[in-house]
């Protein structure tokens, strides 16, 4: 116990990564059931349906199935890249999580702040820093498994993420200018405030290109259709983990999900206001919206198990009603409220994020490589330059006028 | 033994391991990984010497971009074991030597020198907090802007010569 | 105030409409060209004119104002400033410079007009006023001297503008070397005067000066040499004996620039050096000496070589000549004002010759020798009258303003501190003579019947653009003299009055009276007149040069009105004279004789066989198949190996780092 | 990071830090003199810059100025144009003689 008071850094951080890795674990499962429903939707189809109700179960079936195949090893690979390539995919995405304040700091226990495992000054450095020698795990992948289309897809992989790693940081350049810090929560705490009472002031407003370059950019970056290239199936099988079974195979897929994920916090952080509220504090209504919506959603699931459901499903269905309902009336309760806000917005804006991207996926279609580079060195590059540039001198115009 | 001395130690060691490493695989993309290795423990003794903004960009450019360059080009040229040759004889007469002796030199100079025996001393010790990126940024931008000019413009010449140098020629 | 903390734009406007001309006119239409130069020039003028409003309003303790722009080259206490500096002498030649120029430009756009190299042209034109201002306005020896080798190459560009001309090609060879020849002088009297004063501002300068001890023999010495070096410089820029022979081929250029450089400007260079640096002149008597003898000798040499001359040019180009050498003449009797004065009204009325002359060879289609002219009078009336002026005024006839000056500067010779007889009766005749020659030119040229045939020359009065300039130089040449005018109605001299102070202010104590003379002359004149004024004003009307003034128009309206034929027959007569001054002297000859066979034996047969070919391409060829051999040894060593490169720097390295360990542990 | 962890932080001797970058630089001398992989050399000659890298930061703290790191920031700069280039002339090199080996490479003479 006086171990806990006289490290609080130390066991706080332990605790918060443990947490937080199980949260983000669940959360990369149910995003792949997420995708499936929307993209099935978009496709008018149901999507999952049969393990567990709506699915909801197809995750963990997914997971177990990944963990009892057979792992093979090309016999001709470089069997420590091999290796290690997936370890390093995983592992660097998932780092990147860790730099992401999900509520404001001013929540704590023992003194340490509860939202975020750490507050770097350069936060947004070290993201890119990490985000940088993610190529690794892909290329690596595609070198060492010794074979052509996985050489070819980590080759395309790599040119690519080196080429929109460029238009990303530099459309990110923007923003820093207008914070003037690299630190996740200044920059967030920059943001507060609104022009005309009730328009937040979140950088998407003076920064809408530097978004729109640094949205292109992002899913260029995670390989996402319609950048996803190295995995292109009509051209290279499955790019550059071909080679790949069984739960490496699952690693690279959790890879991309956490880089989505953390892109898409990124996204929220630097231009929407990370966990600030859209709405202006003299709105108090609003600290009821979290466990409303959750309560909400619980009766509609109600409404749903008990018209739709039969058999074993109908079961499952009233713990997830339950649950929501649950946790809806834990959000309501007053010493709870304040504490939740901050999170719901973060969770509510990455969510919307995320559905945008599934979005595109289901919208649009492939690019040609060539394309791909013409894009990303001919247009996104030079636009998201020109935005540098007109920031700055924007913002050097009242110097200049003031002496 | 105090952490940083724990922390330092082991990047230490590691980053030797990796620069060995370097030297005895025969495979271009294992020196590549040892080498990134060495980059990464050399970015937390930046970290360990309070220098952040230089750590990060330790690791952005050189691990995320030089060497991404360069196992990007060995892939691209699908370069295989290295060949063995027999050594050139000025290497085995001259070089192994010659390149310990500087090394021992070098570090005794360290050790006895001025320099080392001062700094050893607690000179370091005097040492004001690792410096912000902010007063890095004045730095950069006041008194050394126009290095930094000259740096874009020998950026802009070697991207000109790598685009001519790697185009196909027609 | 703007332009005087601003200077340099009077000079950066020409420079810039030279440059933009120079670089960019090739392909622009003439409009466009015309309207960068005549612009620059003219800008230049009026930032002069607003000069002068702000001048006027400077207390007197800041006269003359300096301006120190950059230090442009310091070597230990040697530091020279890009300085300028406005006083009144300053203004007076800034006035003159950008104004002729002005007209000049706008003249030469209509005389150029059907020239090729049209943008060339100007753009050199430019280019030279930019150094005339810088001359004008120099602070120091150095920015001057800039100025003075600048005009000169401009000249050089000039006089060579058509460069497809051998014998233009050749006169601008000839005028850039002679005046090489007294620059070398003048660059030798620059380093003495800083090995003597040990610096080379004038303010400086002219204070060391007074301070010097007096009548030292160093003193004397020194400062006699200085001014002498510096006045042989003079010589070569401003055409005086022995160096003026360049000037007459320089004829060979375009009129304008024979009016703007060779008449106006450039050649009165000399006169304004010697003026500003009036103290150094007036302590050194035997340099004053040697100045008014050359000058008076040069203003009566040129003026009989004049007489005969038949092309219309080389006439003026003479009388140039020695209108040159009176004002050396008024400087050498101590009367700078007086010369400078001269300056003034000779830049008008010179000018006004010879673009008068341009109108009348345009008229001609480029007809120059004066026997194929005759009776112009009526086709080209404009030309006719202003050229009329112009004479009467160089002739000085009283009223005009050539009279002012020039009787002024023999007054000072006759009366003055410095009298002295033999110089006054040479100013004197070479008056008279003037006088003739001129008339001369004009009758032969307007007067008497036609000697050329209509269906070959169709004769026609010049375009508005040549014309207007003319009119408003005649005007000046008509009216310029009378800012001097009322000393002879008794009262003060303005134009004296106006530059009194930069000839008083180092003025020597016992020369303080002499410097003002014809201002005290004046005084006295004044005194003496307040009781018959006009008494005094008939004196000077009816003096000898104007006698002789008269004299000289008479003959030469009895020589070429009267009896047309009697030139020949004095001339058959005469024969030997005529003919060495129809030769003008075989001067030319001489020189060629004398200097250049020599040089060219000299540099052929010695320079070039012995020394150049010999010793130095020995040396050149030596080095070079030493080092051949060198590198043929050395280049064993390269194997081609990278790797072992990379070893050899290591052991640099390792070689290196030894070093300065060992030398850590010995500061240790 | 607060005072307390600072001054454990400062108790390393600089000097370890300069032995250290002495070390890495003698090896990647090595590599440069023994390698024969092109691309290698490059590598090692990365490795020097980074050990020069070191003791420029080691130096900037121990005498708590900020040149040093700017250095190391030019460096950085300079060492990336030079992999660019340097890549792009091995490139260039392997297309013209099917080889990275630098002893095949021996037209660096007269």
């Amino acid at each position: 116990m006086e171990f806990i008071t006289q490290h609080p850094v130390l066991v706080v951080s332990l605790v918060k990564i443990a947490v937080l890795l199980f949260i983000v674990m669940t959360a990369l499962a149910y995003l792949t059931w997420f995708e499936r429903k929307v993209v099935a939707r978009i496709q008018s189809r149901w999507g999952p349906y049969y393990v567990g109700a709506h699915g909801l179960l197809q995750p963990l079936a997914d997971g177990l199935k990944f963990l009892f195949k057979e792992d093979m090893t090309p016999p001709t690979s470089d069997k420590f890249t091999y290796t290690i390539a997936p370890f390093l995919a995983l592992a660097l995405a998932l780092t990147a999580i860790a730099l992401i304040p999900f509520g404001p700091p001013s929540v704590q226990i023992l003194g340490q702040p509860v939202f975020m495992i750490s507050n770097l000054d350069i936060g947004l450095l070290f993201l890119f820093a990490i985000t940088s020698i993610g190529v690794y795990g892909v290329a690596l992948a595609g070198w060492s498994s010794n074979s052509k289309y996985p050489l070819l897809g980590g080759l395309r992989s790599s040119a690519q993420m080196i080429s929109y790693e460029v238009s990303l940081t530099l459309s990110v350049v923007g923003v820093l200018l207008i914070a003037g810090t690299l630190n996740f929560n200044d920059i967030i705490s920059g943001q507060s405030g609104y022009y005309l009472h009730f328009i937040p002031r979140w950088h998407v407003i003076p920064q809408l290109v530097g978004f729109l370059c640094y949205i292109t950019a992002a899913i260029a970056e995670t390989n996402r259709i319609p950048f996803d290239l190295p995995e292109a199936e009509t051209e290279l099988v499955a790019g550059f983990h071909t080679e790949y079974s069984s739960f490496k195979f699952a690693m690279f897929f959790m890879a991309e999900y956490a880089n989505m994920i953390t892109v898409s916090c990124l996204a929220t952080i630097l231009f929407f206001g990370g966990w600030l509220s859209p709405f202006p504090d003299s709105w108090t209504g609003q600290v009821f919206l979290p466990g409303a919506g959750l309560v909400l959603l619980g009766m509609y699931c109600a409404w749903d198990t008990i018209i739709n459901m039969r058999g074993i499903a109908q079961l499952q269905f009233a713990v997830v009603t339950m649950l929501c309902l649950v946790g809806g009336s834990i959000c309501l309760m007053p010493w709870v409220r304040p504490v939740i806000q901050g999170p719901f917005w973060f969770t509510t804006k990455v969510i919307a994020f995320l559905f945008f991207y599934v979005w595109t996926r289901g919208t649009l279609p492939r690019f040609r490589y060539d394309q791909l580079m013409d894009f990303g060195w001919k247009l996104l590059l030079p636009v998201s330059l020109a935005n540098l540039v007109v920031t700055s001198f924007v913002l050097v115009v009242p110097y200049l006028r003031h002496g | 033994m105090s952490v940083p001395f724990l922390v330092f130690f082991a990047c230490a060691f590691l980053s030797v391991l990796g620069a060995v490493l370097l030297l005895v695989s025969w495979e271009p993309i294992h020196s590549a990984l040892s080498l990134i290795l060495v980059m990464m423990s050399l970015a937390v003794l930046y970290l360990l010497l309070g220098a952040e903004f230089i750590a990060a960009v330790q690791i952005i450019v050189y691990a995320g971009a030089i060497m991404v360059l360069f196992v990007f080009v060995i892939m691209l040229l699908n370069a295989g074991n290295e060949e063995r040759t027999d050594w050139s004889k000025i290497a085995k007469v001259v070089g192994l030597p010659m390149a310990f002796f500087l090394l021992l030199l070098i570090a005794r100079g360290l050790s006895r020198s001025v320099i080392g025996a001062t700094i050893a001393n607690g000179v370091g010790a005097r040492s004001n907090a690792g410096v912000s990126t902010r007063d890095l940024s004045t730095a950069l931008f006041r008194q050394y802007l126009f290095p930094f000019e000259a740096t874009s413009i020998l950026i802009l010449i070697a991207l000109l010569g790598a685009w001519i140098l790697a185009r196909k020629d027609d | 105030m703007p332009i005087l903390d601003h200077l340099w734009i009077i000079m950066a406007l020409p420079l810039a409409g030279a440059a933009l001309n120079g670089l960019l006119g090739k392909n622009w239409s003439k409009p466009v060209v015309n309207a960068i130069a005549i612009g620059s020039v003219s800008l230049s003028f009026l930032a002069v004119l607003e000069l002068i409003r702000e001048f006027a309003q400077l207390p007197a303790h800041q006269i003359p104002w300096g301006k120190d722009y950059f230090t442009w080259l310091t070597a230990g206490s040697f530091r020279i400033g890009f300085s300028l500096q406005v006083d009144q002498l300053t203004i007076v030649m800034l006035l003159v410079v950008t104004f002729v120029s002005t007209l000049v430009h706008i003249y030469s756009t209509g005389y150029m007009a059907h020239e090729d190299g049209y943008y060339r042209f100007f753009s050199y034109l430019n280019l030279f006023v930019f150094f005339m201002l810088t001359l004008v306005l120099a602070a120091n020896l150095i920015v001057m001297f800039v100025g003075w080798e600048g005009v000169g190459l401009c000249s050089y560009l000039l006089i060579g503008f058509w460069f497809l001309k051998q014998s233009a090609i050749s006169a601008g060879k000839k005028a850039f070397l002679t005046t090489r020849l007294g620059d070398t002088a003048f660059t030798i009297g620059i380093l003495l005067a800083f090995w003597t004063f040990s610096s080379l501002n004038f303010g400086d300068m002219f204070k060391s000066i007074v301070q010097m001890p007096p009548d030292t023999m160093a003193r004397a010495g020194t400062l006699t040499i200085i001014a002498v070096l510096l006045f042989i410089g003079a010589i070569g820029k401003s055409a005086q004996i022995p160096l003026y022979v360049w000037l007459p081929d320089a004829m060979e250029g375009p009129t304008p620039v024979s009016a703007l450089i060779h008449a106006a400007t450039m050649v009165t260079a000399g006169v304004y050096m010697v003026a500003r640096m009036n103290p150094l002149f007036s302590r050194a008597p035997i340099a004053m000496l040697v100045v008014a003898m050359v000058g008076a000798a040069t203003a009566f040499y040129a003026a009989t070589i004049g007489l005969v001359q038949t092309d219309i040019k080389k006439v003026l180009a003479y009388s140039t000549v020695s209108q040159l050498g009176y004002m050396f003449l008024a400087c050498g009797v101590g009367a700078y004002a007086a010369g400078i004065f001269h300056l003034m009204t000779h830049a008008f009325f010179k000018g006004l010759l010879f673009l008068a002359a341009g109108s009348v060879i345009h008229a001609m289609g480029g007809e120059q020798d004066m026997r194929n002219m005759g009776g112009l009078r009526k086709q080209i009336p404009i030309t006719y009258w202003t050229m009329l002026i112009g004479t009467i005024a160089i002739a000085g006839i009283p009223g005009f303003s050539g009279f002012f000056s020039k009787d002024e500067i023999l007054e000072a010779a006759s009366s003055g501190p410095h009298r002295n007889v033999v110089l006054w009766l040479l100013g004197l005749v070479g008056a008279g003579l003037t006088s003739f020659y001129m008339f001369r030119l004009v009758f032969l040229t307007f007067f008497g019947k036609e000697r050329f045939d209509h269906h070959k020359v169709h004769v026609h009065e010049s375009p508005a653009t040549m014309t207007i300039p003319l009119i408003l130089l005649a005007v000046l040449a008509l009216g310029g003299g009378w800012v001097a005018a009322p000393h002879l109605m008794g009262g003060t001299d303005h134009f004296e009055a106006f530059l009194h102070p930069v000839f008083a202010a180092y003025a020597p104590q016992e020369a303080g009276v002499e410097q003002g003379a014809s201002l005290a002359a004046g005084a006295q004149a004044t005194e003496e007149i307040e009781s018959n004024s006009t008494m005094e004003l008939v004196r000077a009307i009816t003096g000898p040069p104007v006698m002789v003034a008269i004299l000289g128009l008479f003959l030469a309206w009895w020589f070429y009105i009267r009896k047309p034929e009697l030139p020949g027959k004095l001339a058959t007569s005469l024969h030997g004279p005529y003919i060495a001054l129809y030769n003008k002297y075989y001067v030319d000859e001489i020189y060629n004789a004398l200097f250049v066979a020599p040089l060219l034996f000299i540099s052929k047969y010695i320079l070039w066989h012995v020394i150049d070919e010999g010793i130095i391409d020995g040396v050149v060829n030596g080095s070079a198949s030493a080092a051949r051999g060198a590198g043929g040894k050395l280049r064993q060593l390269q194997s081609g190996n990278a790797r072992s490169y990379a070893t050899w720097v290591v052991v640099g390295a390792v070689g290196f780092a030894v070093l300065l360990l060992a030398l850590l542990s010995v500061s240790h | 990071m607060d005072p307390g962890e600072e001054r454990r932080l400062s108790i390393i001797p600089i000097s370890y830090y300069l032995v250290l970058s002495a070390i890495l630089f003698g090896l990647g001398a090595v590599g440069v003199v023994f390698k024969r992989n092109i691309i290698t050399i490059l590598m090692s000659i990365e490795l020097m810059l980074n050990a020069v890298n070191l003791a420029f930061v080691a130096f900037a703290r121990a005498h708590g100025q900020i040149d040093g790191l700017v250095f190391v920031f030019f460096v950085i700069v300079v060492a990336a144009a030079e992999a660019a280039v340097g890549l792009a002339i091995v490139i260039m090199i392997t297309k013209n003689r099917e080889s990275l080996n630098i002893e095949r490479i021996n037209l660096l003479k007269f």
